[in-house]
């Protein structure tokens, strides 16, 4: 296996496997910087959760600010979350862990009933200044109980706002932002994310996250895609423009509140007439459909072919490795798909490999 | 003997005042609410309170000072208990732009974040666990001492009760949970949902204090609630403060289960007799409580003019908030999100 | 008030005040049927719920089975929904309620973590006959805790089945469907629904639930509707049709497995032209969008404007009778929605009336 | 002097002769995933048994013939002790096509639905309600007469688990909910998480019998389940099993938090003794059972064979499923629903 990096326009780099640079920092590393350097500046920040690692991104921080405020829990999901609305209607700015986002499953209740209607409840006159932190797993037979993404579900919500990074630099500067929101943030963060590394900004302010990311420019197609599918829609430019000679103009939905702000991308689409969504979750009644609708009511001339997607299969996430590789969308099939739109035959893959997690990772986890 | 207008008044710092004052309002409210809710301005499913007036007001002017309070769906006593406007309380009802939450959260989910009472939920136990945040907010900024959830017996079913009442005891943190005790949920009695011996034994397995209150009288209720607050700052664990009391009505709505003369919602399933209801009627919180003060040396007509005083507010109030304008929709969509 | 009643194709009556007819019959008792016939004819079929009542859906089969199979249980949706799963995993056939489908949310677990993936897990081994049926509430300031929708949510996820039937023939045949379903089955029952009336079929064998109900026919615009918004769809299309001379081509989403089979609807639209959605939910990542995805996929160059879409305002619902009212989506929007594509000016309403569930149901719930 | 053959052979009746070879076959299993995990074809999270194959083996030997079961995603002694196939586990762990789920379940969530295993789960306490249900449907179907459910000690702080003790205490319905209780949720202690008092006096607030067994042999443990199942049919309600073990491994993988040669995964945060691993050491519960078997009248040497054997079984069976092809994801998709 050769170390794969795939460039993107030149502040983003996707790191398919450990760059060892100076200048470098981890996804996982920016989070942690963000949320240091937010408890740092305002004692009402904590963290909480059942498991205060969280694979790294909280190193330091109880050694640091004590276990009064970076507090592990029972194996309570449901009442940890009601905690932490409490705790936000009380003056605080809590931050909750959950080392999985099938977790959160458990306290959805708290989530969807309880803490995305508390400020309007009030009439607007009570803060609720939350940030819940998930991740997304995968890999190595963690299966259906462990590999759920649910952007889409959060994304159905009024009341909550749902971030998803891709970039350690998005990473930081949305981690941050969120941490001083008085509204609840979700925020999922793909496991294969964490070793991404790049450059990191100095100041974040001004950066305007509500408006989706550009990882790449490009004039023949436009692409959107959502957390991980970043990297692959990153692999899968370089071989169209490497095979074909296709371009394509990439875009990350950060957030929710982008969902509100396509305007480039409607510019991109004017430009291509084409468009793919590269979704990492299941694709019905989710985020690829409410992207679609957008776009066909913003664009319905400029389109020469119709929106595809790609996402999860229709199917809980088996465990083998083999099913887990034909679950997940990746980039051949972003590849594939761009082909058939555009009418030119397949190419062949022999030079590129996808990011296999298993040089990060192995077993248990 | 003690001038009761003194007592009553805005200012007046006796408790014994505060109290009948406290179980007056309720009452006063929640009569009103009975003789005008057919009349279908107050377009919001009420969950009444007649009956645990005594216990909320009780604790409340216990804990009113130092607390952070949270409520369930049997909102109207602990509202008014905690921020004693019957204006904004009815505005609310109403659906009013000056109701206590601009007319978005009507019977079931009032508040009063300004006096500290956060929130209430109308999803049953789901504030439970808002406590804890509270309880640690006031260990980290020190703002307020005590945290205090009032709930029903049936929340005790709901899971998240126990997972609370374990961080609670874990973390040490001075929470009061009040279980207000109707012996009903719905309709349905403990004996027919409760697999634990009692709720005694269940809480007790907990490192937590317990503190049982039967159908006290308004000033037992505080006397009870006193207690607690002892055991919250002397124990460094939860105390959890039982108190049964009689639920006049049906479960929602303004019905009874037995007189013909009220609108009943509910169907009536004989799940309590005549007998035991008729018992209550003669010793409603209200009336208790005057008797109460008379007992303790005021005047009966001087309290009863004092009643009179607080019915004659809150029937102003009333008015008042039917006169008001409805909230705008348009408002309320930019209150969903703080920033 | 009028008396005021939406025809539709002569099979179908939506009732908008109650009908006094003979032959009629409404959802409720629909459903009532549908259980009680299942439960005569399978002993393994039980109804268990924390309220057994259900608006009297439920009437007299707690007299007729029993308390062992009509069972009351403590306020515990988690453990109600977990039991479910045990029993039918052990060769019980479940019917669980909800009197309303927000308390669902206190089961999610169990339902996306552990109902869904039970037969997939097994590799197919064991059946998992649920039917889970919740309550859509609306009206009377029942609010956000009380009202939410959530088939977009429930959409999303491999493994269940969702249904929403709207007609009370819909009612009866699909739940019986369900009941014999040997994979689990969410039924989302909208509390209006429950009065309206039919004349009932006697066969439900032989029917296709799998393909979107047909409403009415027409031939200028094509609507999808969901749940209750197919009444005011109704309402909407006879306003069209008295005023523009507009006709309706009116389909109803019962399901998700229709999504799969929309076949019809495309055959509509490349004869309309246009499509305008109306989903009893919020519209943000939801069945609107993934109709939406459908529809562009399949009748791109047919589509002579963009798809348009009614939903739930993006808010949590207030309670006050008039922030209902502008929260939910109605007859009138739809006729907007279609006067603006067919560029014809708006008509006045003042002959027509919504309906008003006061005439129905006041104070308490 | 018994043939230890005789007593292990498929047909025995020796209730001794399985349980030694139920932990046995445990054990080996076990092994032979710590000997090959790092040449990464299992590639499945492990959350490994060592340690509980004693509490195991005891309880469903007693309730196998009649019990359904369910587990949580410490599955390995659960499996090998109701399906007794270590074939089919093996090939579950490489993901093939022939394992007890065909590959799709992995480590975590391997049932055997036709031994009455019923479902396992990666999340904590989720399983637990589901004993239930086929309580119940033993009671209306009467296929089987009890229903067991394995998880633990950190799965009671969810609060499922309460409401499953008070819906199966108030429904009188014969669970037996076993609690596997190594004193760690991966490496918290339970003086880290716990606010009660001690989970016997939590699981006697409910009307459910309590039984406990503190790191018993594989005899005693059979002992504590037969007990249990006195209790069961006689009392009419639940019955709670706690029992200790000492868990060897870490929380989760191969490695152990002393040793240096095993591959360590979590964190050595010195959550426990080097002292109190060397006492445990020398009490493996398969070492335990040969003793045993040995004092109650066994030859050494016939039972060590036997254990041989079952070493080769499962070692043929390990040989064997490496071969087998993987499960398609074509076919696995078919499997979503049922119909
Ligand atoms: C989570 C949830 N489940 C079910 C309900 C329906 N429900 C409303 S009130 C109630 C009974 C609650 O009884 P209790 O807690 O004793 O309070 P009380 O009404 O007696 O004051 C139930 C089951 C609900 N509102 N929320
Ligand atoms: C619902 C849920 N929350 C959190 C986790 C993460 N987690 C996995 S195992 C575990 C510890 C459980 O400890 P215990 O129940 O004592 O079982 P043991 O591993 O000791 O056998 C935790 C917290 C999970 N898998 N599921
Ligand atoms: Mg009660
Ligand atoms: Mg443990």
């Amino acid at each position: 296996m050769t170390n794969l990096v795939v460039m993107a326009k030149p502040k983003v780099k996707f790191i398919l496997t450990k760059l060892k640079s100076k200048e470098f920092i981890s996804y996982c590393s920016a989070i942690n910087q963000a949320i240091d350097e937010e408890m740092a500046l305002d004692k009402s920040v904590f963290v909480i959760g059942g498991e205060t690692k969280m694979f790294g991104s909280l190193a330091g921080l109880e050694e640091k600010y004590g276990v009064e405020r970076v507090i592990t829990t029972p194996i309570s999901e449901d009442a940890t979350t009601g905690l932490v609305l409490g705790a936000a209607l009380s003056g605080l700015r809590p931050i909750q862990v959950h080392i999985r986002v099938d977790f959160l499953l458990l306290a959805v209740n708290q989530v969807i009933n309880m803490i995305s209607t508390a400020t309007f409840a009030s009439d607007g006159k009570v803060k609720c200044p939350i940030l819940i932190r998930a991740v997304v797993g995968r890999g190595w037979g963690q299966g259906y109980h462990h590999s759920k993404s649910l952007h889409g579900l959060f994304a159905q919500i009024p009341g909550l706002k749902l971030i998803m990074p891709t970039t350690p630099n998005d990473a930081k500067g949305m981690i941050k932002q969120a941490i001083k929101s008085n509204s609840p943030v979700i925020c999922l963060e793909h496991r294969w994310l964490y070793w991404q590394e790049e450059e990191l900004l100095n100041d974040f302010s001004g950066i305007d996250y509500g408006v989706p990311g550009k990882i790449q420019s490009g004039g023949d197609v436009t692409v959107i895609a959502s957390s991980w599918m970043n990297v692959e829609a990153s692999l899968a430019a370089k071989i169209l423009s490497d095979k074909h000679d296709i371009s394509v103009d990439l875009f990350d939905i950060r957030s929710t509140e982008s969902l509100n702000n396509l305007t480039e991308v409607y510019d991109s689409i004017r430009k291509t007439g084409r468009c793919i969504i590269g979704d990492n979750d299941w694709l019905s009644s989710g985020l690829s459909g409410e992207i679609t609708y957008h776009i066909q009511k913003n664009c319905l001339g400029d389109l020469t072919t119709s929106i595809e997607r790609v996402g999860f299969k229709g199917t809980p996430c088996g465990t083998a490795r083999h099913l887990e590789d034909e679950f997940y969308p990746n980039a051949f099939d972003i590849v594939r798909c761009v082909e058939k739109m555009a009418g030119v035959g397949p190419c062949a893959f022999e030079e590129y490999k996808l990011f296999s997690h298993e040089t990060k990772f192995k077993g248990p986890f | 003997m003690k001038n009761i207008e003194e007592v009553i008044g805005k200012h007046s710092d006796s408790v014994r005042g505060r109290l009948v004052e406290s179980v007056a309002m309720i009452t006063k409210c929640e009569d009103l609410i009975v003789q005008h809710y057919n009349e279908n301005q107050m377009k919001t499913p009420m969950h009444m309170s007649v009956g645990d007036e005594s216990c909320v007001a009780g604790v409340v002017e216990c804990f009113r000072e130092d607390s952070y309070f949270f409520g369930y769906y049997r909102t109207h006593s602990l509202y008014l208990a905690v921020a004693r406007d019957p204006y904004k309380f009815f505005a609310e009802l109403l659906g009013k732009k000056t109701g206590s939450n601009g007319g978005i959260a009507g019977s079931m989910h009032m508040s009063s974040v300004a006096d500290g009472l956060l929130n209430t939920s109308a999803l049953v136990a789901s504030t439970i666990p808002l406590s804890l945040g509270a309880a640690l907010s006031n260990r980290l900024l020190k703002e307020k001492s005590y945290s205090v959830v009032f709930f029903g017996d049936g929340a005790i079913e709901e899971g998240v009760f126990h997972e609370t009442l374990n961080m609670a005891a874990f973390f040490k943190l001075p929470i009061l949970f009040v279980c207000l005790d109707n012996g009903l949920a719905v309709d349905l009695k403990g004996e027919a949902r409760q697999g634990f011996k009692s709720i005694k034994n269940l809480v007790e397995g907990y490192k937590c204090e317990y503190v049982f209150s039967d159908n006290p009288t308004v000033n037992e209720a505080y006397g009870a609630a006193v207690q607690a607050k002892r055991l919250l700052s002397e124990c460094g664990t939860p105390v959890f403060l039982h108190m049964g009391y009689y639920r006049y009505l049906q479960h929602i709505g303004i019905g009874d289960d037995f007189s013909e003369t009220n609108a009943s919602t509910f169907e009536k399933r004989n799940y309590r007799s005549l007998e035991l209801h008729k018992k209550y009627l003669k010793k409603h919180p209200l009336e208790v409580a005057v008797s109460e003060m008379v007992a303790a040396g005021w005047e009966k007509s001087d309290v009863e003019k004092s009643i009179d005083r607080i019915a004659d507010i809150t029937l102003k109030a009333y008015s008042k908030a039917l006169g008001d304008q409805f909230s705008s929709y348009g408002e309320a969509e930019g209150k969903v999100y703080f920033d």
